[in-house]
């Protein structure tokens, strides 16, 4: 394992951005395509991987930091964004992709969530959609409809179905896409279309859960249950659906699609929409806003600034700030 | 003394005519707080020491505040119970505060108000209504303000009326201004009023004013007219003779700044290169990241403009994680809160332990437990500060007891979560925090930035960085998110030198035994002087063990003690995690009585020391009704342990305050 | 203050509803509108005062509970939608109505807020909106747009605006208004029908902030600053817009509805709409599900089961739980 | 010791050859659970007493996951770290487990392993694998599986191979069924083919079957045919003579059940009256909770149909808040979580407290800090179960230490809470949680349950309830919220006897006194002998002070003891607050020396007692590697403390587990 870093002479590969180390997800777990398309993402885009942090929250999804030879940060149930965000704020160069759970993100993780939305800061949050809790054995996820009951259900779950797209939508999340894990070259454009996108990024990702999730299961996405036996999965670009807000839209188009995204959102059972859903030039970035109140941010963020001389004396200077109190 | 209510709570105490303790109360939203920072400047540009201590209610406007403001030629550590000079313009200030005024002392209050029942009162607690009603008819007096100015009168005050409205009409008149508008100087006059009579020389009213609305010269000269109206008014109404005190500037120029706590707290961590603090609203913890807010850029010695990156969270789980996070980039980093907030960043904590993330909570006590008494102080924290998280991580407490140490400490918890790399919990209250004093110019040449133990990844090593490798100290060298070559992980989970999660138990033990580690390195290389300090006579048997913002009022009761020829001393404990034992062991072994002073319900500290030494105190003073303790209650409570007292649990009550 | 009960002979009023306490809001706060017509949707109601819990969160709104003399419960800051579960599921013969602000409920309450939706538990929640969080002295609330600045902010606004009522939606608030604190009449109005919609029901109030609003106030909803000089604010019971998701609806009459919604919601500056926004009947309640699982939850709720005899003794009969594990 | 890796880590033990310490390892998801469930079954069915321990990783399938079973005539209360039996189907188990056979003792492996190269064994832990490859090398063993059964040879250990996959294609010809179908009695086979070697009579194993697949004849009959395969392979195959262990069952037919420490509780608090129970997951809570939800509702001794309703949150705290607020309205009500969850209480915990709520919390104790070792165990949180909460509170805080008292002080957990008005942590930890034992069915004879003091608010008074009303005890009636009259406020907020919040300060002492007096209350009236219980000699002076799981292992140590002539006593800690100080400072005034035994790293009960009584242990013996204390390592540390070691703080180590 050594640091990824294209060079004149070589190309990065997915290779690059695996580790030696053994994974225990279960066998076929959708979790692994979501890997391998995070890996071959970085790969495209060239990433220096010092300058890459992948953060995850906890669950099974959580632990695919461990799967990055890159800075991987495995946080605390539901606290991925706060966790990303810090990192990002104080060292703007980096690239911070997110991983976690449904539960994780839409569970205790809710309230960042939708506060999130709201700061457009430059990252991506890849959304682990198994619509169960998987390391704690299958309880109801927030996505889980309600009346359903995988395997791990003493009885039909009695709680409402949270819409991830229309979550991210709501609260203001700027780019939203949605991938099913066993297309990984799919899910692999549009990883690198997220990252790239300069604001905050949402990939909700129909992850199947062979262990608990016996509902909808990779035969289910394939529609093996269906008359057509069509799989159920449809991509956007394959439609003429367009998710742009050019930048400087105005409102009356802001509106309008949100109106079309609700309707694709909502679309689900017999046919699902994947693709990207969202992409919103229209809004400013966090790290915009907060040059609005510290000019030199980018060039002088928090990491970088330099605070100490040689002898480790202060750079400071508080003599403004004293001379507003100063009495004698 | 349960009992003791509506009556006054010390015996009288003579303090010098060239020094004075002043009130103000009135309703929250009336100008309570701009009245006492034109007083305090007043005195302050005069070069005096102004110590002020300031009530309020969880509240936006209309429940009753009052600020209390000592002024003398010596430094002022500690207000007093009682005052000399009260300053009331509206009905519930009188009828709280008159019983508060010393024999000799003086008040003002509003014409209007004198017929007024006590029961009408909109928003005096009923507690309180009821015993003042009966502490009335115990004398004979009428259940009316009228009745409570009486009671002065017949304890030696002079009780000065004012007629307010009419005041501002003659400003109005004067200035040719709607009413309205000059009604705004109320606070003024009645400071005004207060200055005139101790004949404090007005110029220096005038400059309070300047430095109160700096550059708004219209409000200025209106006020400045309040001002000279006021002096006047009162060398015309009043016979000032049976008010002995009087203020007279002091020669002596020292430089000062005047300031409370949440500043001096906001200028240590500017000081010490903080360049991200994340917050959520939270009293008394607030003031602290809005004045950050409006300083968040300033000036630098090597001409780059040095900020600090404030953000506002969605909660305080938000915030703690987001410090954490902005900490490993290597950006100096620190949130700051109160219980409520602290409760909830307990998990987060314990993340940035296992992670040794250096990690500054600034940790602003209030009343509790719950929401408690939010605008209140207590020192209730210290158990949770040192206990907050399940299972065990080293973490540093340290705990601040006035403005200056508030600046340094703020400033050195940055160097100690660097060195120890771990999460430091620095913790005042909110008499600290909300405490004015004027204090020499904090010197930034005390400051010595260390960063501690940062890994130089590039130096040849193969595969993830070892950034958890078990060391002798405890401490590893860490790579900052973003350097080439230090990738390694970072779980909440046991794991490997390489931060990967990890069951085995072998490498648990080494990691758990490597982190607590630290706490044993940290225990050994902070110097004792920081860990605790001990004032008045350090031969002294009868000791007093101590921490946080009752130090100012024990040290003046101790001097008040040696006034009288009784040697005493103060233990303040200041580095609460790793606790002191060692060291304690040694200073205590001869205390006679060992007696522990303490805002809170149970000797918290006094329970720390007992469980890492063994050694109880022999009486504990306590204070749990939301307000910071006076020198001469202490002094007072003090002599009565002398004489031998059988009580081991004195309780300072005071339901004037 | 008495119990409030109507009898025969006498109707209540918003008088039985009051205490004799003083009230500590500023004076001319939109908080009090939101009181009064609280106290009048009560006696309207014809509300039995101790089967009434009146549930705040922590700020200026926060402290509503205090001001009827029901069961007042002042609970955590962003906790009220859980308080309010507790009560409500133990006990569901009571009526229950949350009191909060906008910092309590899409800031640190985001994630409960979001959850409750999925319940959808039979409960009215009052949204104090005055964006800013008051009791604090006037930061930016979650309901803040980016780039204003109210009084106290040191500088405009960096963080996005959150649209209630489209939160609200999005997670499965199945009843939704919006009021203005100003208008008492339509409050009441709003509330009633809140209250006697038989789900989770949410109202945005649109409640000036004197103290620190200074943006957003009464003049300016008055519309004073407009050429028009009209009142912003405008009654969607004054058009033709339909709230009414039927009971059964069909999937496209949903998504159609959500539509419209969107539409509605997303209006704001000149005229912004008010009235009933949504009146979903289509979903059922959290206790029609509970009885799914538990059959005699209604006549037996938790707070109502007999645990145990006259002199103590357990009532459970535990020996179904323990032949399921006895071996000899 | 620290550097004692793969190696034996106890002397060898004699274990009557009528017992039986048996362990089956293999990945999880593979059947380990059910294999240990089977021969669990079977020999409880025969009438022995059986004591399961389960270890397992944070994960859902493929790590490596072990249960350790002990059978015996006598009751038993602890695991051993060696064991008598060790059946193994893949490579990770025999690696990790063979060293922990004894002379005398012996194990199954796969045929197909013996090949493997110990590196390449996919989850065995870097360190690990490096400690066994050391341990061969230094032998001149190879470093693969066939070099460690050598080993195991040279040890004195009988190594029995199966061809697993060819007793699998035969029982698959047997049956007529596809190979996969019949792979999955792979454990069954494993399990039958041990207790074939201990000559267990087989139709306990039959009846297993019954138990485990009630009502699934098909898959109970193809099990059946594995069984009787395996037992007719042992007895082809084996030369069993060098096996001397036998297992028969008991004559008694004593009733008894077999569970778990997660289902001891929800029975508990099922018979308790609990009606309400919020949650979300968390190991090791959950399975308390799930159970709960799987058993919803159930029979009533009113006729009516009993119900607990079961809520899944969308966090911890909003569970606990859900909690709180119906205990407002009567039920019993409870959250159960463990550590971080806990964490996320906090605040919660602080509202129920000062609101006087009767809330119980059942805390599950994992491996910390942080994420820490989520299935794994520690005694980590006593610290934060004590102080959760800025400012103070009353709480119990009560811990039990096996499946017995796991289950009623669930259930009297509740009489404290409704009783005291307060929060009541019920403490236990993952080694209960997970810990199978045959017990006696638990007797709801033996509780009774006291709702404490409810108001009946309808006798006639005005205005609203004065819920707080301060008492001599500490306790005021409640009305429960519903209730007609009984209309009061509630707040976090310091508040009047009526609920309103309040700033007033004598009412703020009144109320904090009032609360705090339920403490004093509560320890007056708990019985000495549900505050602390003695074990071993009354009279003995070689002391051991403990809490919690450890209790099993302490006992048989102290009984191994015994045997020896050798006094000691073990003194278990149940009630943590209010701490019995006064009745333990009695109790300990003979110890000598006084030990204290916990599974965390600093000796946290040891602390506590020296907060509140100021006696220190003499000596320490701690374990923090996540792994429960084996009772024989005690006894050895034990005496080598009798010799006199100069150690104080002894760390139990078992790199091999
Ligand atoms: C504060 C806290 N509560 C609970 C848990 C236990 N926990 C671990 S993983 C998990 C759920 C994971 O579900 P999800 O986020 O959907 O991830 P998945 O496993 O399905 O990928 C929970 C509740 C925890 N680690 N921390
Ligand atoms: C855990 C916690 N964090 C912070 C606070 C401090 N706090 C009190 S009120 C408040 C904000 C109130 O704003 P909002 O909810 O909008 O209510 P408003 O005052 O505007 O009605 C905050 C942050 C608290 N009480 N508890
Ligand atoms: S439990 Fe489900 S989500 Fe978790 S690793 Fe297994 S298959 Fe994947
Ligand atoms: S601060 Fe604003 S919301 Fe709070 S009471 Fe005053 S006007 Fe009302
Ligand atoms: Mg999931
Ligand atoms: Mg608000």
């Amino acid at each position: 394992m050594t640091t990824a870093t294209a060079t004149a002479n070589r190309k990065l590969t997915a290779k690059d951005f695996q580790v030696p180390f053994p994974n225990d997800w279960c066998p076929g777990c959708g979790d692994f395509g979501i890997i391998n398309a995070v890996q071959q993402a970085f790969a495209r885009l060239e990433l220096e991987a010092h300058k890459v942090a992948v953060v995850g929250g906890i669950g099974c999804s959580g632990k695919a930091p461990y799967y990055f030879p890159v800075y991987g940060v495995h946080t605390l149930h539901g606290r991925l964004l706060p966790f990303a965000h810090g990192i990002k704020l104080a060292n703007p160069e980096m690239t911070i992709v997110g991983v976690g759970g449904d539960g994780d993100g839409l569970g205790i993780g809710a309230g960042h969530f939708v506060n999130a939305g709201r700061r457009n800061l430059d990252m991506t949050y890849i959304f682990f959609n198994n619509e169960v809790y998987g390391l704690t054995k299958g309880q109801a996820a927030p996505t889980l409809a309600m009346g359903l009951q995988p395997k791990s259900l003493p009885a039909p779950n009695i709680q409402g179905q949270l819409n991830p797209l229309m979550m991210a939508m709501s609260v203001g999340f700027t780019w939203i896409g949605r991938g099913y894990s066993y297309n990984v070259k799919k899910v692999v454009d549009l990883i690198v279309a997220a990252i790239e996108h300069p604001g905050l990024s949402f990939i909700d990702i129909l992850q199947p859960c062979p262990t608990y999730n016996n509902l909808h299961t990779k035969d289910w996405y394939a529609g093996k249950d269906l008359d057509s036996g069509q799989p159920r999965i449809y991509w956007l670009d394959d439609t003429d659906y367009d998710p742009v807000i050019p930048e400087g839209a105005d409102d009356a188009a802001v509106l309008g699609k949100m109106n079309e995204f609700l309707t694709k959102a909502h679309e689900w059972g017999d046919e699902i929409p994947a693709g990207v859903f969202l992409d919103n030039r229209a809004t400013s970035t966090f790290a915009d806003r907060i040059e609005t109140r510290i000019e030199n941010y980018r060039a002088q963020p928090p990491n970088k600034r330099e605070i100490a001389d040689e002898s480790g004396r202060p750079t400071a200077d508080l003599s403004e700030i004293f001379d507003e109190v100063r009495m004698t | 003394m349960a009992d003791r209510r509506y009556e006054p709570q010390s015996e009288t105490v003579t303090i010098n005519h060239d020094e004075l303790a002043w009130r103000v109360g009135g309703p929250q939203g009336s100008g309570v707080d701009t009245a006492a920072g034109i007083f305090q400047r007043a005195c302050a540009l005069g070069g005096l020491n102004v110590f002020g201590r300031r009530e309020y209610y969880s509240n936006i406007m209309g429940r009753h505040s009052y600020f209390d403001v000592r002024v003398a030629h010596h430094p002022v550590h500690s207000h007093c119970d009682e005052v000399q000079l009260l300053t009331t313009f509206e009905d519930e200030s009188l009828a709280r505060h008159a019983i508060s005024v010393v024999e000799g002392g003086a008040l003002f209050y509003a014409a209007k108000d004198v017929e007024k029942e006590v029961q009408g009162i909109t928003y005096l607690d009923l507690r309180a209504k009821d015993d003042l009603i009966a502490y009335l008819e115990e004398r004979g007096l009428p259940t009316t303000l009228g009745g409570v100015l009486e009671d002065a009168r017949q304890r030696g005050v002079q009780t000065y009326e004012a007629d307010f409205d009419k005041l501002v009409e003659s400003l109005a008149d004067q200035l040719d201004i709607v009413s309205a508008l000059a009604a705004r100087t109320t606070n003024t006059l009645a400071v005004a009023m207060s200055l005139a009579l101790v004949e404090y020389p007005r110029k220096y009213v005038y400059d309070a004013l300047a430095k109160i609305w700096p550059g708004r010269q219209k409000i200025i000269d209106m006020n400045v007219a309040a001002v000279d109206l006021a002096y006047q008014f009162v060398r015309d109404t009043y016979d000032t003779s049976k008010f002995e005190h009087r203020l007279t500037p002091s020669q002596s120029k020292e430089p000062r700044i005047l300031l409370n706590g949440n500043q001096a707290v906001a200028m240590g961590k500017i000081a010490a290169g903080m360049t991200f603090q994340s917050y959520y609203p939270i009293s008394p913890a607030t003031d602290e990241s809005t004045y950050l807010e409006a300083h968040e850029t300033f000036p630098s010695t090597n001409g780059a403009r040095g900020s600090v990156l404030v953000v506002q969270t969605e909660d305080e789980i938000s915030a703690v994680c987001m410090a954490a996070g902005a900490a490993l980039t290597g950006a100096r980093s620190a949130t700051a809160t109160s219980g409520p907030g602290f409760a909830l960043m307990v998990e987060g904590l314990g993340w940035a332990g296992i992670n040794e993330v250096p990690l500054v909570v600034t940790l602003y006590q209030r009343g509790g437990p719950s929401t408690g008494l939010p605008t209140r102080s207590e020192q209730g924290d210290l158990f949770l500060a040192l206990n907050a998280g399940h299972s065990e991580f080293p973490r540093i407490v340290l705990a601040s007891s006035d403005l200056e140490e508030a600046f340094y400490d703020a400033a050195a918890a940055f160097n100690y979560a660097e060195r120890y790399q771990t999460v430091v919990i620095h913790i005042l209250d909110k008499s600290i925090s909300s405490k004015t004093m004027s204090v020499p110019p904090f010197d930034l040449e005390r400051i010595r930035i260390e960063r501690g133990e940062i890994a130089s990844p590039n130096g040849g090593h193969e595969g993830p960085y070892p950034r958890f490798k078990p060391t002798e100290s405890g401490i590893s060298p860490r790579p900052l998110l973003g350097m080439p070559g230090g990738m390694h992980w970072l779980t909440g989970g046991e794991h490997t030198q390489y931060g990967r999660v990890t069951e085995d138990p072998v490498v648990r033990e080494q990691q758990m035994e490597k982190r607590m580690r630290k706490l044993e390195t940290a225990a050994r290389e902070i110097p004792v002087d920081e860990k605790l300090r001990v004032y008045g006579d350090p031969a002294a048997e009868f000791t007093i063990l101590s921490w946080g913002s009752n130090k100012g009022a024990i040290v003046e009761a101790i001097e008040l003690l040696a006034e009288e020829g009784c040697a005493a001393r103060l233990i303040q404990v200041r580095i609460m995690s790793p606790f002191p034992g060692p060291e304690l062991e040694e200073l205590l072994a001869p205390a006679k009585p060992l007696i522990g002073v303490e805002a809170n319900f149970s000797g918290q500290l006094a329970q720390v020391l007992r469980q890492h030494t063994g050694i109880a105190c022999d009486k504990l003073v306590v204070k749990y009704n939301g307000r910071p303790m006076a020198a001469r209650r202490l002094y007072e409570t003090f002599k009565t342990i002398m004489d031998g007292t059988d009580e081991t649990k004195i309780v300072l009550r005071n339901p004037n305050e």
